[in-house]
């Protein structure tokens, strides 16, 4: 029946473009997204970098002057070191105890949807949300500081969002409490695909419960961890409506970020060279992260 | 010889009784130790949600003299109808009901252009790769790292080219453009680890590109769809930065009213209006992430971890 | 009203008459606090009732800093509102340079606005190269120490004169657990107060070699080092002030929590919707009384070109009307800022007000930061002051040696 | 159209990897072709390359008489089996029998029919409704051979079909594709790596290694006469026994230069027999012992070194002359580690292959 209707058999090979057809139109999207926006866009803020555009983009060529004043400029070397000290000590914190709290669940507890919604519900409020909420409750007159105060501790304080040296913390406090919930789902996927004869296993060797965490269950989830590294990374990386709804980058420029920084420069003061060069420095950080790791996950594909 | 016989009795005595921990009952201090750090940990995570809700409860008075976890004396509804329909930005004094249908018509054809698109590329992707097609890939995945303030000044470039500026079709196709490389990589990981043969089966029974995505694959990746969807919705309800730059007030989402309602300080700022507006605003996908919460770490498991 | 009636005529004539067309105009600006906002409610009720058209309020909520760069965004993206508000200056220089704002020269020499408008540096920074491109709309000055006679009397003290008896008040303030300046926590609240300062401390010719010769020497000089002396001293004052927003921190007046707040003349609209009266419940000191002079910033519309008659017609009504009279007394009297024109009877100002009247007909007039310097360098001293301002290991010395290094550069 | 199936100087390469080369091959009008090897010799590729799910790089493929080689798999007259099922999981039975007659625009009853008389053969009427998730691992198989039968196609294609079955399951159905082909007779290819599935089935058995066809020959020959040292030792449980030695052409001798030799007059040389090292093969099953190696035309004394009882027959591990052989004797007779026991073989049955080329002398 098949063979009646195809009585011209193509012997020929097609040409390579045409062959399954509809396959290269539905990647039209991506390759549109890919090279004219992703690509596209990143080189011409690479190119822009180099101009002393204002409010307007223009082609004038000034070197690498936006790149010398970028690194004299306190602000950003605050916003970098910022961002260093957050997304370390985030990153960490994150994956411990979205690994801690998946953990938990995972130990055939009661109420395990309960306390897993309760966990993950942050993730679906926005960052400007969290940020409120937060400044709210950290806010010395209302909040935490007030409250402990008021039970008699009188030299209790507690304003991170009003101390310079601590205003990180209070945005740790803040971002934990919105991005841990995602890792922990994560992890608690990654933790529900190990084989339960693993357990068995180790419970027949005598291994106590924390170590076949650290020692066995920990390796098998590496790319459960690189997922989760992708996701927080990059979530830091573009860390900016958390600052700006809890702390606007105060007190004075001590809670500045490099986004921050690259979203004022390019619309507020209105100098686009100088915000491109910024915003160039931080995929050079990006590609500096990245590519080590995409050349080791390509490396590992070809063995 | 006393040993020996010392020896022999405890042997005798562990053949009796049997050795190790008896099973725990539901208060060993483990179970206590496991609960209560859960607790604790709860806590943490639910004291903004009932500090927002007792906030909005209670009116101005209230508020400057108690304290913000102490439950409303007297509870009012006020600063909820405020912050819907009364709370003013400027001269307009509609609260948030206007952004809130705003937001219901950005999401809605948002939601669909996205999830198809990412799913449509996670297909291709994972099933009909060609030549360049994991080069396409890894860049789409870079772009996930791009910090949007990158792109912001490009992209009303191109859209300025397109002539969707300040349209809500230019808003809907940024939101797609960026939610492109997560929702990838989670279709094609969850693509990549349907069996092959069954696509291979599908071919031999005379499907093809679109039979295949649709009669096969589509029917067979509800897990990576609601996970893509929550990941959708929350995104682009949540959004402010595209709702504010990409289009003109007729269409500001409710993200950028709640800003308005929050920074527009009139006198004194009314918390109570603030924390419900910021509970209004959150609500949508509060209330898919109550209702699909199950079938998310479902599709994370199928969608995230492998690959 | 006659006169204003005649005026919007003299606009239908040169708007090729096709003004019965009614058009929605959509008007961004960032007026949202309660005097700002019934201040702009007074232009769109005027706007509705006298034109057929229809006011489209675009308020952005935030500041200058939030919406300035969505109402960029807006005009170079091709999607124009009918007007958009930016301060005085150069903020919108580019824009007009790119040609992407409506020539409004007919209009202003058909209605003569030169002949008005007062001081006429105002529509000076609305031109360029010969072609006026906004309508300034009020006059904003820096230079108000706003105090509380509340705080005052609680404390014991008489409300002080000037500058050097509010540093001498400070302490019984403390005492009495007030906090003796008010200050929000945003940058440019730092960065204009330290202005006023400025000029104040350092004097007019020393505020002009660094403002406008953007002269270094000076700015290194024992004049600005005066200048930063008291900056850290006001510093010390207002550490106790957890707030963010301007008018945070003048609500803190207003209650009596506060002795005062250096803050441009918009904080007046604060007092006066909280029903306090001045003279009585609190008190304004022009360049904080030791220098009375004012700058003239303040706001300006511009109207992006659309390139369709029957909108550019509207917006040059609303250009006619914003300038007219009637909304000039109408806008400013909420508003709590001076009116840009010289020839109308503003009775109805209340003391602070007058005031800032009586100086402006003196010609005790600068321009204002924004006029002189480029939102980038705007921008690099805010970050300057806003550091300095909230710590207090920031020596003096060290911030001027920062300044210095700014002005330098400056463009 | 003598051919069913003609594969001509096929090259399959994914970039500089060659996984196929100048590979030919012709299966005839209702043969029962078994391509055999372990995994990565390239059978499912060559398999999936008829099929037309893996697009050639050089040569063709021609199915009853037509080049197909740019066909879609739809369009070649082919049915295909996979290993796991691959049942689509969303459809009953009825609808993963009908998906395909559906795509190619079958009437409607014409469809009707043939799932009936399908299921018929199958014997998977009461499961038509049912969806595979409630099936069976066997029921599922034979669903998915319905499959392919309902598309009336002259060519069937099967990719390991039984390997994820267990081991009654998997008898059973291969008994029952045999049967299935006896009365269909169609063309099938069938991929395996079971060497038993491999004899019991086939016309004809393809062994391959490495993407190439090593010998293509009915299953008798292949075991008894295999063309090199690889299919030799591939093909038979337990393995042959491999001997290094020195071939005396003009004696036709084998000596291991260890203290073993012996005659290997009667063994049929494929061409002028050479002197020269060599690979000698010897299956175990072909090694008599005890009293039944009186008589054979070679006999040595074996030492037991280790002895496996399976029943119906005893693997013996043993040592002769310093040459680990191992034989098959009945599983009645009593054999203990450390006896002695002569044993002896028919030099016509062994194997002989050259030690370089590893190819048949």
């Amino acid at each position: 029946m098949s063979r009646a209707r195809s009585g011209g058999a193509r012997a020929r090979p097609p040409i390579r473009l045409f062959r399954n057809f509809s396959s290269k139109l539905a990647a039209i999207p991506m390759v549109l997204v890919g090279l004219g926006v992703f690509v596209g866009g990143t080189i011409w803020t690479i190119v822009h970098s180099f101009t002393d555009s204002r409010l307007l983009p223009r082609l004038r060529w000034v070197g690498f002057d936006q790149y010398e004043r970028l690194w004299s400029t306190r602000r950003w070397l605050v916003s970098i070191e910022n961002l260093a000290v957050y997304g370390i000590v985030s990153l960490v914190l994150t994956m411990c105890l979205g690994f801690l709290l998946a953990a938990l669940l995972d130990r055939k507890i009661r109420y395990e949807d309960t306390f897993r919604t309760i966990f993950l519900y942050p993730f679906a409020l926005s960052f400007i949300v969290t940020g409120l909420v937060w400044q709210w409750i950290l806010n010395p007159e209302f909040g935490i500081q007030s409250i402990v105060r008021g039970l008699g501790i009188s030299g209790f304080n507690f304003d991170p969002l009003y101390n310079p040296d601590l205003v990180i913390i209070g945005l740790l406090i803040a971002g934990l409490w919105q991005g841990t919930g995602l890792i922990m789902v994560i992890m608690l996927a990654g933790l529900r695909g190990i084989d339960e004869d693993i357990w068995k296993a180790c419970r027949v060797d005598g291994i106590p419960v924390w170590k076949t965490y650290v020692v066995v269950i920990i390796p098998m989830m590496k790319p459960v961890f690189v997922t989760a590294l992708v996701l927080v990374t990059s979530g830091i990386v573009k860390l900016y409506d958390l600052v700006v709804a809890m702390t606007s980058g105060g007190p004075g420029i001590s809670s500045e970020v490099p986004a921050k920084y690259v979203y004022d420069t390019l619309f507020t003061r209105q100098n686009l060279g100088q915000g491109f060069a910024a915003s160039t420095m931080m995929l050079v950080t990006v590609a500096i992260i990245l590519i080590p790791w995409a050349y080791m996950q390509f490396r590992e594909k070809r063995q | 010889m006393s040993a020996t016989e010392i020896t022999t009795a405890a042997g005798t005595a562990s053949a009796v009784t049997p050795r190790g921990a008896k099973p725990k009952s539901a208060f060993a201090p483990r179970n206590i130790m496991l609960y209560g750090t859960l607790i604790v940990f709860s806590i943490y995570y639910l004291l903004p949600l009932y500090v927002m809700l007792v906030t909005s409860l209670k009116d101005m008075a209230e508020i400057r003299v108690g304290n913000v976890f102490s439950p409303p004396v007297e509870i009012t509804f006020q600063p909820w109808v405020k912050a819907w329909s009364e709370a003013c930005t400027g001269i307009n004094c509609d609260g948030l009901s206007r952004g809130f249908w705003n937001s219901v018509r950005i999401l809605i054809p948002s939601l669909i252009l996205s999830v198809s698109v990412a799913a449509l590329t996670g297909y291709v992707l994972a099933c009909w790769r060609f030549r360049g097609s994991e080069v396409f890939f890894g860049i789409l995945l870079l772009g996930a790292f791009i910090p949007y303030q990158v792109l912001l000044y490009p992209l009303v470039i191109i859209l300025r080219e397109m002539g969707l500026f300040g349209s809500l079709w230019g808003l809907v196709l940024v939101h797609t453009i960026f939610a492109m490389p997560i929702n990838v990589l989670l279709f094609r990981n969850y693509f990549v680890a349907l069996p092959e043969e069954l696509f291979k089966a599908a071919r031999v029974d005379g499907a093809g590109f679109w039979g295949i995505f649709f009669r096969i694959v589509i029917p067979m990746s509800l897990p990576i769809f609601v996970v893509s969807g929550i990941i959708q919705v929350t995104g682009i309800w949540n959004d402010f930065l595209f709702g504010v730059v990409y289009t003109r007030p007729e269409n500001y989402p409710m993200t950028v009213q709640l800003n308005n309602i929050v920074n527009s300080v009139q006198g004194v700022k009314e918390y109570n209006v603030n924390m419900a507006a910021t509970l209004l605003t959150g609500l949508v996908p509060l209330v898919v992430y109550f209702f699909s919460g199950r079938l998310f770490v479902r599709g994370i498991a199928a969608g995230a971890v492998k690959g | 009203m006659k006169k204003t009636l005649a005026l919007l005529a003299s606009t239908s004539l040169i708007s090729v008459g096709s003004a019965a067309f009614a058009v929605d105009l959509e008007v961004t600006h960032w007026w949202t606090s309660g005097g700002e906002a019934a201040a702009v409610a007074e232009f769109a009720r005027l706007f509705n009732e006298n034109t057929e058209h229809n006011w489209v309020d675009g308020a952005i909520a935030g500041s200058g800093g939030t919406a300035r760069p969505i109402m960029i965004g807006r005009i170079t993206g091709g999607d124009p509102m009918g007007a958009t508000q930016f301060n005085h200056g150069r903020q919108a220089e580019e824009l007009v340079e790119a040609g992407l704002m409506l020539d409004l020269t007919d209009l202003a020499e058909a209605e003569g606005w030169r002949d008005f408008v007062n001081p006429t540096s105002l529509l000076d920074s609305c031109t360029l190269d010969g072609r006026i491109y906004c309508v300034p709309i009020n006059i904003h000055s820096w230079q108000w120490l706003w105090l509380s006679h509340k705080a005052y009397e609680d404390a014991g003290v008489p409300v002080p004169t000037n500058w050097d008896e509010f540093v001498a008040a400070a302490p019984a303030l403390e005492e009495a657990g007030k906090i003796p300046l008010a200050m929000g926590g945003q940058p440019w609240q730092s960065n204009g107060a330290f202005g006023v300062m400025a000029i104040a401390l350092a004097g007019i010719e020393a505020w002009e070699a660094v403002h406008i010769d953007q002269n270094a020497e000076v700015a290194a000089g024992p004049e600005y080092a005066r200048v930063f002396e008291a900056a850290a001293q006001a510093r010390a004052f207002s550490a106790r002030s957890n707030v963010q927003d301007w008018n945070q921190a003048t609500n803190l007046v207003i209650t009596g929590q506060a002795g005062g707040q250096i803050m441009g003349d918009w904080a007046q609209g604060e007092f006066q919707v909280a029903g306090l009266v001045a003279g009585e419940d609190y008190s304004c000191l022009p360049g904080l009384g030791v220098n009375e002079i004012i700058s003239t910033g303040g706001d300006a519309f511009y109207f992006p070109k659309v390139n369709n008659p029957e909108v550019e017609a509207a917006q040059l009504e609303l250009a006619s009307l914003m300038i007219s009279q009637e909304a000039q007394v109408a806008f400013n009297l909420k508003k709590g800022s001076l009116p840009v024109r010289g020839d109308i009877d503003l009775a109805a100002a209340n003391d602070c007000m007058q005031k800032g009247l009586e100086i402006l007909a003196t010609g005790a007039i600068l321009p204002d930061a924004n006029q002189t310097f480029s939102p980038d360098t705007q921008g690099q001293i805010e970050d300057l002051m806003v550091e300095f301002w909230n710590d207090p290991n920031f020596s003096a010395e060290e911030a001027q040696r920062l300044y210095v290094e700014i002005i330098a550069s400056a463009d | 159209m003598e051919n069913s199936i003609e594969i001509k100087e096929l090259k399959l390469a994914f970039g500089a990897v060659t996984v196929l080369e100048d590979l030919n091959l012709r299966v005839g009008q209702g043969e029962f072709l078994v391509l055999l090897g372990s995994s990565g010799c390239g059978k499912s590729t060559l398999l999936n390359c008829i099929a037309g799910l893996l697009d050639v790089t050089d040569g063709e493929i021609h199915i009853q008489g037509r080049n197909v080689t740019w066909e879609e798999p739809s369009q070649r007259g082919i049915g295909m089996v996979f290993q796991s099922y691959a049942l689509y999981p969303q459809m009953t039975v009825e609808g993963n029998l009908s998906f395909g007659l559906k795509n190619a625009r079958v009437p409607k009853d014409e469809i009707a029919t043939r799932i009936a008389r399908a299921a018929a053969v199958l014997q998977i009427e009461p499961l038509l409704k049912r969806k595979p998730g409630a099936l069976s691992g066997g029921q599922r198989q034979r669903v998915a051979i319905g499959r392919a039968l309902v598309r009336d196609v002259d060519v069937f294609l099967f990719d390991e079909p039984l390997s994820n079955l267990d081991a009654k399951l998997r008898a059973d159905l291969r008994v029952e594709i045999k049967r299935l082909h006896q009365t269909l007779k169609n063309t099938m290819i069938y991929v395996t790596h079971d060497q038993v599935e491999a004899m019991t089935l086939a016309d004809r058995i393809a062994i391959m290694k490495g993407g190439q066809i090593m010998q293509l020959a009915p299953p008798s020959e292949i075991y008894n006469r295999p063309v090199n040292k690889y299919v030799a030792g591939f093909i038979g449980s337990p393995a042959m026994n491999f001997m290094e030695g020195q071939l005396e052409a003009a004696a036709q001798s084998f000596d291991t230069g260890r203290g073993l030799s012996f005659s290997v007059q009667g063994y049929e040389f494929v061409g002028a027999p050479t002197s020269g090292p060599v690979w000698l093969g010897l299956r175990p099953e072909h090694i008599q012992s005890g009293r039944w190696a009186d008589g054979q035309p070679v006999q040595l004394e074996a030492l037991v070194d280790m002895v496996e009882p399976m029943g119906s027959d005893t693997q013996v591990w043993a040592t002769v002359n310093g040459q680990e052989l191992r034989f098959r004797m009945d599983g009645q007779e009593p054999v203990a580690i450390g006896d002695r026991m002569p044993i002896g073989f028919d030099p016509a049955r062994l194997s002989l292959f050259d030690k370089k080329t590893e190819n048949r002398l």
